[in-house]
């Protein structure tokens, strides 16, 4: 196969778009034992916060439909540790990684991008605003406008000017463009769409909601045409000129090359393989594999023809 | 931390599959699992015809493995995916990863076993009772069931132990009543060092109890809801008291399945939902707030 | 079985909970094939408009895990056609017809519900809210708390009061409940909940959207926990007193009896089968018999005691 | 409008299955659907094991019907859903609904056919050869194919007709080139009144066209995506002038497959995907928009 799959992200060249997905392969070391990870686009690790998190009580998951339930509450063992153990094991592999960081305020974020600013071995940072604004009701920073740039700006002027900044989007939204296009407008030098749906199981047998924690994110296949339809919608008002071009990370049910081809076509320019790895752990391996025969297939030389190609192919239609 | 065995992923195929009382029992050729498994050991598996609406593996105890590649479980038909499970014919397919987990730790020198198993749980106990016999130990097994159906092994139980001794809810076989009901005379007859027990949460919580009063160590196999299997999603964790004394919620997939009875902290689920201990590492405060 | 299935919609008793979903069951006539619609608490008929329309170009439809995308644009026969036709059909075999309006601005739905509201063997009106706005860019009117409501109190007005009125809510918004309480200020007798979600996927041998319409609506079991979710969060403002009470009809992923249970329990007093429809046309009785036996497991003696009762269960937790 | 026929759904059973060219055909013990079956007329089969990843059904037209209640049809492997139909074994059930649709309708008095199939598009075909036989037609049929593994019935037809004439597009059988190249031929010696064609879109297209040129009527089964199959998603409409002379977006499933070719306006493709066209009932104007 003679297909180019590297990438730009931001300014950072990736040698493939594969990437897992925040929360779905822990800091690598597990996924390691399948296959080596440093072969990976990148690997994204678990959002880390400030200090130590237990996270949520169990039930933290329910299976549905082609799909799942996860309620696992940023379960982490803080900055500090992160840096000391998985960050430096990530390095000592050779392998890419972007930084997930979550906050419960605008203070913690900034001061996990602090901490990360000069530690070596960091391709990304990934700001995960799909949590709760402690200081706003609770309310996800991704889902109103002024918290998540207020967010993204106040990370972006602590990050060294090489290191990219990836907004992590919610679809929890009425109007997904307007988040993107705050959070551009707040430095993000790229967005990482979609996080989880919201959404809920009843326990039949307790006859009460499965999850300990009440809510969970929805994910898996079938979220996949809800994240197509975000990337659509983004990327097409990038070329629009609704807000400037930044490079889209697709997530959203990926299962297969043919799932992620249709993620890029879409508009991403890279792709996380997120709750299928739980199905299959090969799958980030296997999805770049595939991806690469359906392009190479489809006349693609060069992975980048392909982001977006959708858009051109109707816009030259009569 | 994580179990020192590396689990594979490999494409299996059912050899035989059969009935055993209430359960099924599935030989799989899985080439890599069976060599390095060791009692204790699960395997996780996909179901489901492709492409399947079932996304996640479900999990089963190792029951022995074959000189020839073979892995053998036994399932009970629960729900969907143990259903198709149960369903499948020689010859099909079945992704297997394994071996998952921390197997039963072995004692260093001879000593005194007493092996619990409720329902299905007892699938990986017989296996675990040969291996003791060869390293000199003494073997006594308990099992016990709701009923009859739901009991497994019980010959093999009276073929490898110094005693066997059965329970049953409604006393359609053995005594009637819990295991924990004879469990406290089989500990001192047999003069039980460690108790090795698998099954359900409340069995394994008073089964503990029992060991601890007897001054025996419990070591138990849990059963959590698992999304992944290999340490990845979680899901799957539960508040465990660590060397240090400290109270964290570990990944029961790959630092359990097995605990030492006495480092789980019990108190921690009120049916079926669990609670995080306020002690425990990183538990929530107001400050904080649990984040999605 | 000795359970009582009857339950009230808005002052309207109906015989079981079980009901098509709007466009899910054309005007029943081809169910009837399979079963008498009459059995049904409802026959849901798909939205119908001021004039006939043609709808949108094929495809209109692509099959998605565990669920399928739709892009019909609302085909019909028009409003009097409807009448003339569909409703007396459904009059002449005895079913109980609620009666799916939508309309490009508030006048449209104001003309169908004045020429609805002296028609004979009308139940209810379901305002299909989830529609495009013409005078509003086309932003969907359930989008936009006031454009709702804008809608609903207009209807409202002019519909005879012993007719209940309830308004099909879209999941695609930040704030279910701000579009709920909107609606029930405005007048609104009852909430169905949930439309679909817009959605998207790529045809991968054309390289473009495979819907000719582009995007489309998520329906089917894969969306089912968000149906959930959106009830139990509506129903939970419910009783918080954040708007006062009102039935909610639940729709989204119901497959089984145990599936619409889900919805019950989380604070549905009706289930609509939709999309499984497509796929097991007996569906919506098989699914009332199976309620029927779920309930009767459980112990309740009527279908009512269970419209919510998860709320309930987790109050009473320790 | 939909047809008289009224379909029922039945939980059937693969009776046997076998190979047959690059095809599967598959017999499926169906009560109630074959009995009252014409040619022409399909059925609309669930797919998956449950709980199924696929929800909407599969159409197939019937092969043929057995005096036993069963019905034949023809498949290709060409996604999951045929991949899992192809891959049943005997005695596997199968959810069928059926007959759907509008039949061919059939002459009122003896007059000459032409049959004219494309791949798997034959499958319905000679079933209808045989009763336009007895009521005393003529029939002549013509088969084409990419390649002559995506031929089906070659024998049959060569059995049932007056001539049966093979075409294939890389000449591996038959006349290299397409149906259309030797259609005019077959018309004119076999002084054909009304042409009977199921396959591709392009190719019915093109047979109403020759048909029409030769004063004969074609009656052409359609292929659209089906969600339902029985009339309620509205997913599989086509623009077809109706008698009032009006074109309407109608159901394929049950005012379709089959429809007067000369009746489809064809101009409304392109590349797969279709138009509404602007002179149809209710097509969209600025003002109106299109909802969701
Ligand atoms: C370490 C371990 C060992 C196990 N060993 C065995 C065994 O030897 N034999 C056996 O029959 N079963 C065993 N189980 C339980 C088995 O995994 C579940 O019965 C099975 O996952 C149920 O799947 P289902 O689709 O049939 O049921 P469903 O209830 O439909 O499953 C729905 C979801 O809940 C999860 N789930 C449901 N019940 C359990 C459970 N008891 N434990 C964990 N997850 C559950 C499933 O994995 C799935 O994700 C074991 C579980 C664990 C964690
Ligand atoms: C009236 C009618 C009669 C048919 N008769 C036959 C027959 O005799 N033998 C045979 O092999 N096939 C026949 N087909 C085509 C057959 O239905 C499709 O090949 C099949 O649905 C593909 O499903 P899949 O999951 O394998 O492929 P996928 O491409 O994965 O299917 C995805 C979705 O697209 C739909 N779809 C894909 N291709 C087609 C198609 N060509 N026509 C309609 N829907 C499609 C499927 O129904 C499904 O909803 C017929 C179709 C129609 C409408
Ligand atoms: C168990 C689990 C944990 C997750 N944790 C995080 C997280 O910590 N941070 C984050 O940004 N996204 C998290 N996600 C969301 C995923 O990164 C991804 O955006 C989403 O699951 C959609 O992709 P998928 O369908 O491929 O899983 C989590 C998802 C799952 C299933
Ligand atoms: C093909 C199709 C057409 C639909 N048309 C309408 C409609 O006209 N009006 C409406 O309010 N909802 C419409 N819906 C939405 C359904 O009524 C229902 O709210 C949604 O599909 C979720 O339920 P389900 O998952 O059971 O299908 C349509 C859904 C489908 C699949
Ligand atoms: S099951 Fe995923 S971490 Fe244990
Ligand atoms: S396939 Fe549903 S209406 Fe024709």
């Amino acid at each position: 196969m003679s297909v180019d799959l590297s990438t730009d992200l931001a300014g950072v060249t990736l040698p493939n778009p594969l990437m897992t997905a925040s929360g779905c392969a822990a800091a690598g070391r597990e996924l390691h034992q399948f296959f080596d990870v440093a072969e990976l686009g990148a690997v994204v690790t678990k959002s880390v916060m400030r200090g130590a998190r237990s996270g949520r009580p169990t039930p933290r998951m329910a299976e549905t439909p082609s799909g799942m339930l996860n309620s696992i509450g940023l379960q982490g063992p803080g900055i500090d540790d992160f840096i000391e153990h998985d960050l430096a094991w990530l390095r000592s592999v050779g392998a890419r990684s972007v930084v997930s960081i979550a906050g419960g305020d605008v203070d913690e974020f900034v001061e996990l991008a602090v901490r990360l600013a000069d530690e070596p071995g960091v391709t990304a940072v990934e700001v995960n605003i799909s949590c709760p604004n402690v200081a706003n009701r609770g309310l996800v920073f991704a889902c109103d406008p002024r918290s998540a740039s207020a967010v993204v700006s106040a990370v972006r002027t602590v990050l060294p000017p090489h290191l990219p900044l990836l907004a992590k989007l919610s679809p929890d939204v009425t109007d997904i463009v307007e988040i993107a296009a705050a959070c551009v407008a707040a430095g993000a030098d790229g967005l990482t769409m979609i996080n989880t749906l919201l959404g809920m199981a009843i326990d039949l047998d307790r006859m009460r909601p499965q999850l300990a924690g009440l809510t969970g994110g929805l994910s898996g296949p079938a979220i996949r045409p809800v994240a197509v339809r975000c990337i659509w919608q983004v990327h097409a008002a990038m070329r629009a000129g609704v807000l400037p071009h930044r490079p889209i990370v697709g997530a959203g049910g990926v299962r297969t090359g043919r799932d992620a081809l249709e993620l890029v076509l879409a508009g991403a320019s890279a792709v996380q393989v997120g709750t299928v790895a739980f199905n299959d752990p090969n799958a980030p391996m296997r999805v770049r594999d595939e991806l690469a025969h359906e392009l190479d297939t489809r006349g693609f030389a060069r992975f980048t023809d392909a982001v977006g190609h959708a858009h051109r192919v109707l816009a030259d239609a009569p | 931390m994580s179990a020192a065995v590396r689990p594979v992923q490999v494409r299996g195929t059912v050899v035989a599959i059969r009935p055993v009382g209430g359960y099924q029992q599935l030989t799989l050729a899985a080439p890599g699992v069976a060599q390095v498994a060791r009692p204790g050991h699960f395997v996780a598996l996909a179901v489901g015809d492709d492409p399947s609406s079932m996304l996640l593996r479900r999990s089963f105890s190792i029951h022995r493995v074959g000189a020839d590649d073979t892995v053998e479980i036994v399932v009970a038909d629960a729900g969907p995916g143990t259903h198709w499970l149960t369903t499948r014919r020689a010859g099909d397919p079945v992704d297997v990863v394994g071996p998952v987990g921390r197997p039963f730790p072995l004692p260093d020198e001879p000593t005194s076993g007493t092996l619990v198993g409720g329902g299905y749980g007892s699938a990986p106990l017989f296996w675990l009772a040969e291996v003791l016999r060869k390293n000199g130990c003494r073997v006594d097994i308990v099992l016990g069931a709701a009923t009859e159906g739901r009991l497994f092994g019980v010959d093999q139980a009276r073929a490898v132990a110094e005693t066997a001794s059965i329970t049953t809810d409604d006393g359609s076989l053995g005594t009637a009543g819990r295991v924990t009901d004879v469990l406290p005379g089989v500990l001192t007859r047999g003069g039980t060092g460690v108790v090795y027990a698998c099954g359900p949460m409340a069995m394994l919580r008073a089964v503990t109890d029992v060991a601890t009063a007897h001054g025996a160590v419990a070591q138990v196999a849990v059963e959590e809801s698992m999304a992944c299997g290999i340490g990845i999603c979680m899901t799957c964790v539960m508040p465990v008291v660590g060397d240090d004394g400290r109270t964290r919620m570990v990944r029961s997939c790959v630092e359990g399945p097995v605990f030492r009875g006495d480092r789980v902290r019990w108190d921690s689920w009120q049916d079926g939902v669990g609670r995080v201990p306020d002690d425990a590492v990183g538990a929530p405060t107001k400050a904080t707030g649990v984040g999605r």
